[in-house]
């Protein structure tokens, strides 16, 4: 069929230093590192004005040292502003998650209502969080908001009240983000063997007993991970809050990223504002980690590998 | 031309040593089998020859040519992947065109491509799927797909990895007879990969045993049956496997499995009083007593355990002694389990290989009779002069 | 757990099932409510706005306000200028980090060098760090350049938002690629980079797609970034000047300005459906 | 091969009825029929294999009497008990997943003792795990996770998961698919030893041949939701009932070629292009066209003067015997192959004459397949 001709051999084909190879990814990588720099590069700065007095009014633009956070760190505000902070992240995480996961395991439960309903899951996420904002800012009106009257609440009772307001923007952030921990549970379950399930059929183990001991410990790196987003997000909560109370009634709602943002663009304070954000950043930070670290754990334990 | 000498290939992946200073001179147009477990590196060998891994160490030279730092498509080297590793959206035409397209080493104008794609598909039986798309075709038919793009074009080597492991058995069988043919046709220098045995000693011109990046023996099939050179090759061809028994040189005597398996020890191989010794001797070498044989043979007697049917045969499990061996016998013969039965076995067929902790491969001694390789079934005819 | 066919001994209509039905029932009338009543509030006339609730005559009169100069004289609010620059500037921050993004994915997929897993941990910090942290140093460089509500400095900015996305997403679907097929073509004499858009690029165009699309809708629904380094550059910007300080307040055209900046986001998305789990967990949950 | 059943082990094994069993597929509108009124008598301690192609309704069939599928109709008894309407936790059997499906979070110790501690309460789950981890020497494994666990220990930890509540009936799918060659021809012998000691009754379901002419004491071949026939290892590989069971059990597997039946007096002949073959089968009719079935193991061409004659196309010498494909004038469309002694080397071109014995050499009904004897 081939006769001994045909190969090609004998002359030296160009060679490639291995060198030349190892630089393939550097080089490949260039263009995003360019947009990482021009991100970094403000980011830098930023920390930077954390040490200066710089404000937009202010003349003599000098180095203070830690002035800034002896600042922060004595007044109350900044404090009260970190405990609605913590507050808003770890209910509106720990709501969402709960709810998430409900809902997750009744969509999987395919009855006719749920997969009707599934495709419609993810609409609130889809919409920007400040459109849905003022959505509710429109309902949450005393006057001639729906809710009001739906509940027939009179024209006096106001959700945004200083009382109430932190729990109706928490109300809010479950709206949206809600089927955000739906849907990676659910995936996360519907990408789970089937046969250990029928094995504990066969067991005859019954729902809560199988799913304490088998399928939470399965589903618990899905959870976490939907953990690990919104507590994060939430640690940096702006837009619903900016729109519905921008902070208020008073200090009621202001978080450390709306405080920061009245505070630098607002007053033109930027080294006071800058603060703020860079230890909210070293809060994020922290905690991004641990969190990590946690799923690493869990995932090896849900597969079984970690002894 | 169409030689490969490979130096001290070697491959690690972060701190596991995939393939450790491997050597082979492979001749022009010989068809050389690289026989290995899972996991062994043999797909990293063939990637590694191919250009398609960087290598850490080590020289690549085909057709006389150095290719060790050469881009793989300067190579002319063709693969056929395990995987397939068609391209999902081509038809098989265009799959098998593609090579032929590149234009790297010759360029084939739109008849002499058609020509070629002709010839192989109608020896490979598969002329009428050239408009499908892989996702349409069946386990073998994209298998022979794989292999014509490799069949399609002039090489200077050609790389099978595993191409007939995804087949069932029957289809697996006929495959691999008509590789056999196609081989002997083409004298394009081939490499090609596998786990299972049978493979090897169908097809191989020389078989190279490898075991954890290493390789074990390299021979000819009769070589690597005859003469193992250590317990890991014995098992690795053979099904079902050598039997392996411990035993101990006591008094001139090599005794194993209590006392039941007993011959002198042979005088070439000087084993010293209490030696340490592991007595191989594979079931398909174990005849059931019927008839006499002259000198040269060794009797075992035991009891059946265990008949399991097998195709024509008998998988009998005989306890012996202390320990118990395999044998396949005709099925047509009467087993109860329970029942008394005599073991013989020509000594030649023997291995002696030296002592060692279980799971230990150690290296064989010579046979029964000495420091030679067990003799292959027609010698063995010619002595007993049937 | 697949959705199983019914298993003998399981009986279809029990008590926890209704109850679940009921809850799922529940849910989906408080995530859905706010939607409807927004499309209703945006079809009544001005009249109606604060006297009716359910009952009223629908018109899309608002609508065309809100699109047109009327609007603009009304609320002082240019809707519709706000939805020009928004396409443009999402479309432009999308396509830089796709220019961007894709190689570097396919490097940090295929390679596992020593910068990538520090360039994508960088990344990813982005996606987690406080905004304000970046935008106010910008705010303060955008005034200096006069970048300030222009459409390069929002292509710039949104690179915080697309870039992490589209490399991260675009990652995992590269390392889920066989080596095999690229092999192949290099062997069958195709250069490096021919095999790469030969083969890995159409496989990996779905990919390429719902990244894309994802950054586009997170890049559309960003309010901080416009509201701090443009005048009301964007819809979400815009949407909110609706309900501005003084005098009248015009319910039904924020509600029909809402309803038009929530479609884009809501048709995309119900077309990549099938890749959302994947992009919104930046590939850690295969959908 | 007697079986002889040594110990029974808990309550004794219990015989197995399947009784016109049907299961349809209700996907989209038309429904896919998986079994066709199936019906298997199976005794107590006796270890069934339900042999076939993927697709052919044994997995099926497996999964309704282990009550993980509805049965659309016919009835399943365990000992004299119904058993469709029962879950399968109610079924008392003991079932070994292809995929082992062992709880991936659980070590091996909680693995085996999930079942005990979930229904009813055992009075010492840890007890009875000790025991049996013994018998099963995989003390050593006990505190291990299955994810660091070889498949050969995954498919022993399953198969213990599947008797430690001495289930009378044990139900075993694929149970050395995943094996590699040297780990199946060790487990197979230990798990036949195994189900002799424990005595149970035993259904594997299996595609691979030899696995399941090993293990069986009886065993079903079945195609398209059918049993093609049910009998012993012998009954199937030495009277197979029809074309089907010929060609899928055996390896290599059987040579099919069409041939014309000559009547000469008491005798019955084959003649296949020039060649004629003597067969045993008495009820064929002169000049029919029938199909022959030749297993490669039976012929043999030492010293045969009269058979058939053909040039050899490919010799392939695997030392412990030889396969070669010969090509027969009167087999135009593939070659004929035969498996020949270690002594007896061929190269391609040769020719070669070979025969087998008369009783195996088998008939088939060219159109039904059905055997004639």
């Amino acid at each position: 069929m081939r006769s001994a001709d045909d190969t090609v051999g004998g002359r030296q084909a160009p060679t490639v230093s291995p060198a030349r190879r190892k630089w393939r990814p550097y080089i490949l990588s260039i263009p995003a590192t360019v947009i990482l720099i021009g991100i970094l590069y403000p980011f830098v700065q930023g920390v930077g004005y954390t040490f200066l007095n710089y404000r937009a009014t202010e003349g003599d633009v000098h180095f203070i040292g830690l002035g800034n956070y002896l600042q922060v760190f004595t007044d109350p505000l900044f404090w009260g502003s970190v405990r609605i902070t913590l507050t808003f992240a770890i209910v509106a995480t720990a709501l969402e998650t709960v709810l998430g996961v409900i809902i997750a395991l009744l969509l999987n439960r395919s009855s006719l209502i749920g997969k009707i309903f599934e495709k419609v899951l993810i609409l609130p996420l889809m919409i920007a969080p400040v459109i849905a904002g003022v959505i509710w800012k429109l309902m949450f009106n005393p006057q001639f908001g729906i809710l009001n009257h739906i509940f027939n609440l009179g024209s006096t009772f106001d959700f945004l009240s200083e009382g109430r307001a932190l729990w109706s923007i928490i109300m809010v952030d479950a709206w949206i983000y809600t089927p955000f921990v739906a849907i990676l549970v659910l995936a996360g379950v519907r990408s789970l063997p089937k046969e250990p399930f029928e094995a504990s059929a066969v067991d005859g183990a019954g729902w809560f007993y199988m799913f304490r001991r088998l399928m939470l410990p399965m589903m618990w790196p899905y959870i976490l991970v939907a953990v690990i987003f919104r507590f994060m997000d939430c640690l940096k909560v702006f837009d619903i809050v900016y729109v519905l109370t921008q902070g208020g009634p008073g200090h009621a709602t202001s978080t450390l990223q709306v405080n920061a943002y009245i505070n630098s663009i607002i007053n033109f304070n930027y080294s006071g504002g800058a603060t703020y954000m860079f230890i909210l950043w070293i809060i994020v930070y922290l905690t991004a980690q641990q969190l990590v670290k946690l799923l690493g754990r869990a995932q090896a334990r849900a597969a079984g590998s970690e002894a | 031309m169409g030689t490969l000498k490979v130096r001290d290939l070697t491959k690690t992946y972060g701190s596991t040593t995939a393939i450790d200073h491997l050597a082979i001179d492979v001749r022009d147009g010989e068809f050389f089998v690289i026989l290995g477990p899972s996991g062994a590196g043999k797909t990293t060998t063939l990637k590694a020859i191919a250009g398609l891994v960087e290598i850490d160490e080590g020289s690549v030279e085909i057709a006389g040519v150095d290719m060790t730092q050469v881009e793989p498509y300067y190579r002319n080297v063709a693969m056929a992947f395990e995987s397939y590793a068609l391209y999902p959206q081509k038809t098989v035409k265009d799959n098998l065109a593609s090579p032929l397209k590149s234009g790297r080493h010759h360029h084939y104008d739109e008849a002499e491509r058609t020509r070629r794609i002709a010839d192989v598909t109608k020896t490979l039986g598969i002329d009428h799927l050239l408009d499908r798309l892989p996702k349409e075709l069946s386990n073998g038919q994209r298998q022979r797909t794989a292999l014509g793009r490799v069949l399609v074009r002039p090489a200077d080597i050609y790389l099978l990895d595993e191409p007939l492991s995804h087949l069932d058995a029957k289809l697996r069988a006929s495959m691999r007879a008509e590789l056999k043919s196609i081989a002997s046709r083409s004298n394009t220098t081939t490499l090609y990969v596998t786990h299972d045995y049978q493979e090897a000693l169908a097809l191989a011109d020389r078989i190279a045993v490898l075991r954890q990046g290493e390789f074990v023996q390299i021979g000819t099939p009769a070589e690597i049956w005859r003469s193992p050179v250590d317990t890991f090759v014995a098992r690795a061809v053979g099904q079902p496997e050598i039997n392996l028994v411990d035993g101990v040189v006591r008094g001139g005597k090599v005794r194993a499995l209590g006392g039941a398996l007993e011959f002198p020890a042979p005088a070439a191989l000087e084993l010293p009083e209490g030696k340490e010794i592991r007595v191989g001797m594979r079931p398909s070498e174990l005849v059931v007593h019927r008839e006499v044989h002259d000198g040269g043979w060794l009797r075992v007697t035991g009891r059946i355990r265990l008949a399991q049917r097998l195709g024509r045969d008998v998988e009998l499990d005989i306890e012996v002694g202390d320990g118990h061996l395999i044998v396949i016998d005709r099925a047509d013969a009467s087993h109860e389990e329970g029942q008394q039965i005599e073991l013989d076995i020509h000594l030649p067929n023997v291995h002696l290989f030296d002592g060692g902790a279980p799971d230990e491969h150690t290296a064989r001694l010579g046979s029964a009779v000495g420091r030679g390789a067990a003799p292959l079934p027609e010698e063995l005819e010619e002595e007993l002069g049937e | 757990m697949a959705r199983k066919e019914m298993m003998p001994g399981q009986k279809r209509f029990t008590a926890p099932a209704i109850l679940g039905d009921v809850a799922i029932l529940a849910w989906f009338v408080f995530s859905l409510f706010p939607i409807v009543w927004m499309v209703m509030l945006a079809l009544k006339t001005p009249a109606e706005q604060t006297t009716t609730y359910f009952r009223f005559s629908p018109t899309l009169e608002n609508f065309v306000t809100v699109l047109t100069a009327r609007g603009t004289a009304l609320t002082s609010v240019d809707f519709k200028a706000a939805l020009v620059s928004s396409t443009i500037n999402c479309l432009g921050a999308v396509v830089v980090s796709l220019v961007v993004g894709i190689p570097a994915a396919y490097a940090a997929g295929r390679w596992k060098f020593r910068g990538s897993d520090s360039l994508m941990f960088n990344l990813l910090s982005f996606r987690f760090a406080p905004e304000l942290m970046v935008i106010v140093p910008l705010f303060v460089i955008y005034n200096g350049l006069g970048l300030f509500d222009t459409t390069f400095g929002m292509i710039w900015v949104l690179q915080l938002v697309t870039m992490p996305l589209v490399v991260w997403i675009l990652r995992s679907y590269f390392e889920d690629l066989p080596e095999d097929l690229e092999q192949a073509a290099l062997l069958d004499g195709y250069s490096r980079k021919r095999a790469f858009t030969m083969v890995a690029l159409p496989l990996v165009r779905p990919g390429i797609a719902a990244s894309a699309l994802l950054a586009f809708i997170f890049a559309w629904n960003n309010y901080m970034f416009p509201l701090i380094l443009t005048n009301s550059g964007s819809v979400t910007v815009a949407i909110t000047k609706f309900l501005g300080g003084g005098g009248q307040a015009y319910y039904n055209l924020t509600a029909a300005a809402g309803v038009v900046g929530a479609l884009p986001p809501l048709i995309l998305a119900l077309t990549i459906q099938r890749y959302l789990v994947q992009g919104l967990s930046f590939g850690a949950v295969k959908g | 091969m007697s079986t002889k059943v040594e110990e029974l082990h808990g309550g004794g094994a219990l015989p197995l009825r399947i009784r016109n069993v049907r299961k349809v597929y209700r996907t989209g509108k038309k429904g896919v029929e998986a079994v066709k009124s199936m019906n298997l008598d199976i005794e107590p301690g006796e270890l069934i294999t339900l042999l076939g192609p993927s697709g052919c309704g044994k997995t099926t069939t497996l999964r309704m009497v282990a009550g993980l599928e509805t049965i659309t109709a016919g009835d399943v008894f365990i000992g004299d008990t119904r058993v469709n309407d029962l879950p399968p936790s109610k079924r008392n059997v003991g079932v070994g997943f292809e995929s082992y499906a062992l709880y991936p979070p659980l070590n091996v110790r909680e693995n085996l003792s999930y079942g005990l501690k979930a229904g009813r309460r055992v009075a010492d789950p840890d007890k009875i795990v000790d025991e049996l981890a013994d018998r099963l020497e995989m003390r050593d494994l006990l505190s291990l996770r299955p994810a660091s666990l070889s498949s050969g220990q995954k498919q022993r930890v399953a198969l213990a998961r599947a008797l430690i509540r001495k289930p009378p009936v044990l139900l075993l799918d694929e149970p050395l698919g995943h094996l590699d060659a040297a780990a199946r021809q060790h487990v197979r012998r230990e798990l036949k030893l195994l189900q002799r000691q424990f005595g149970y009754t035993t259904i594997v379901v299996t595609h691979d041949q030899l696995e399941a002419m090993t293990l069986s004491d009886r065993m079903a071949v079945m195609n398209g939701g059918i049993i093609q026939q049910y009998g012993t290892p012998d009954e199937i590989f030495d009277d197979p009932a029809n074309i089907f069971v010929a060609d899928f059990v055996g390896e290599p597997s059987i040579n099919l070629f069409p041939a014309t039946v000559v009547r000469d007096g008491g005798r019955t002949l084959v003649r296949v292009g020039a060649d004629v073959l003597e067969v045993a089968a008495r009820t064929a009719t002169d000049g029919a066209e029938v199909m022959v079935g030749l297993r490669p193991q039976d012929c043999h061409g030492k010293g045969v003067t009269k058979g058939l004659t053909g040039t050899v196309f490919v010799y392939e010498d695997l030392l412990e015997h030889g396969i070669a494909r010969v090509n027969h004038p009167g087999v135009p469309d593939k070659p004929l192959v035969i498996q020949t002694p270690a002594e007896l080397q061929l190269s391609p071109g040769a020719s070669v004459t070979f025969s087998a014995p008369p009783n195996r050499i088998y008939l088939f009904d060219k159109d039904s397949g059905v055997r004639i004897r």
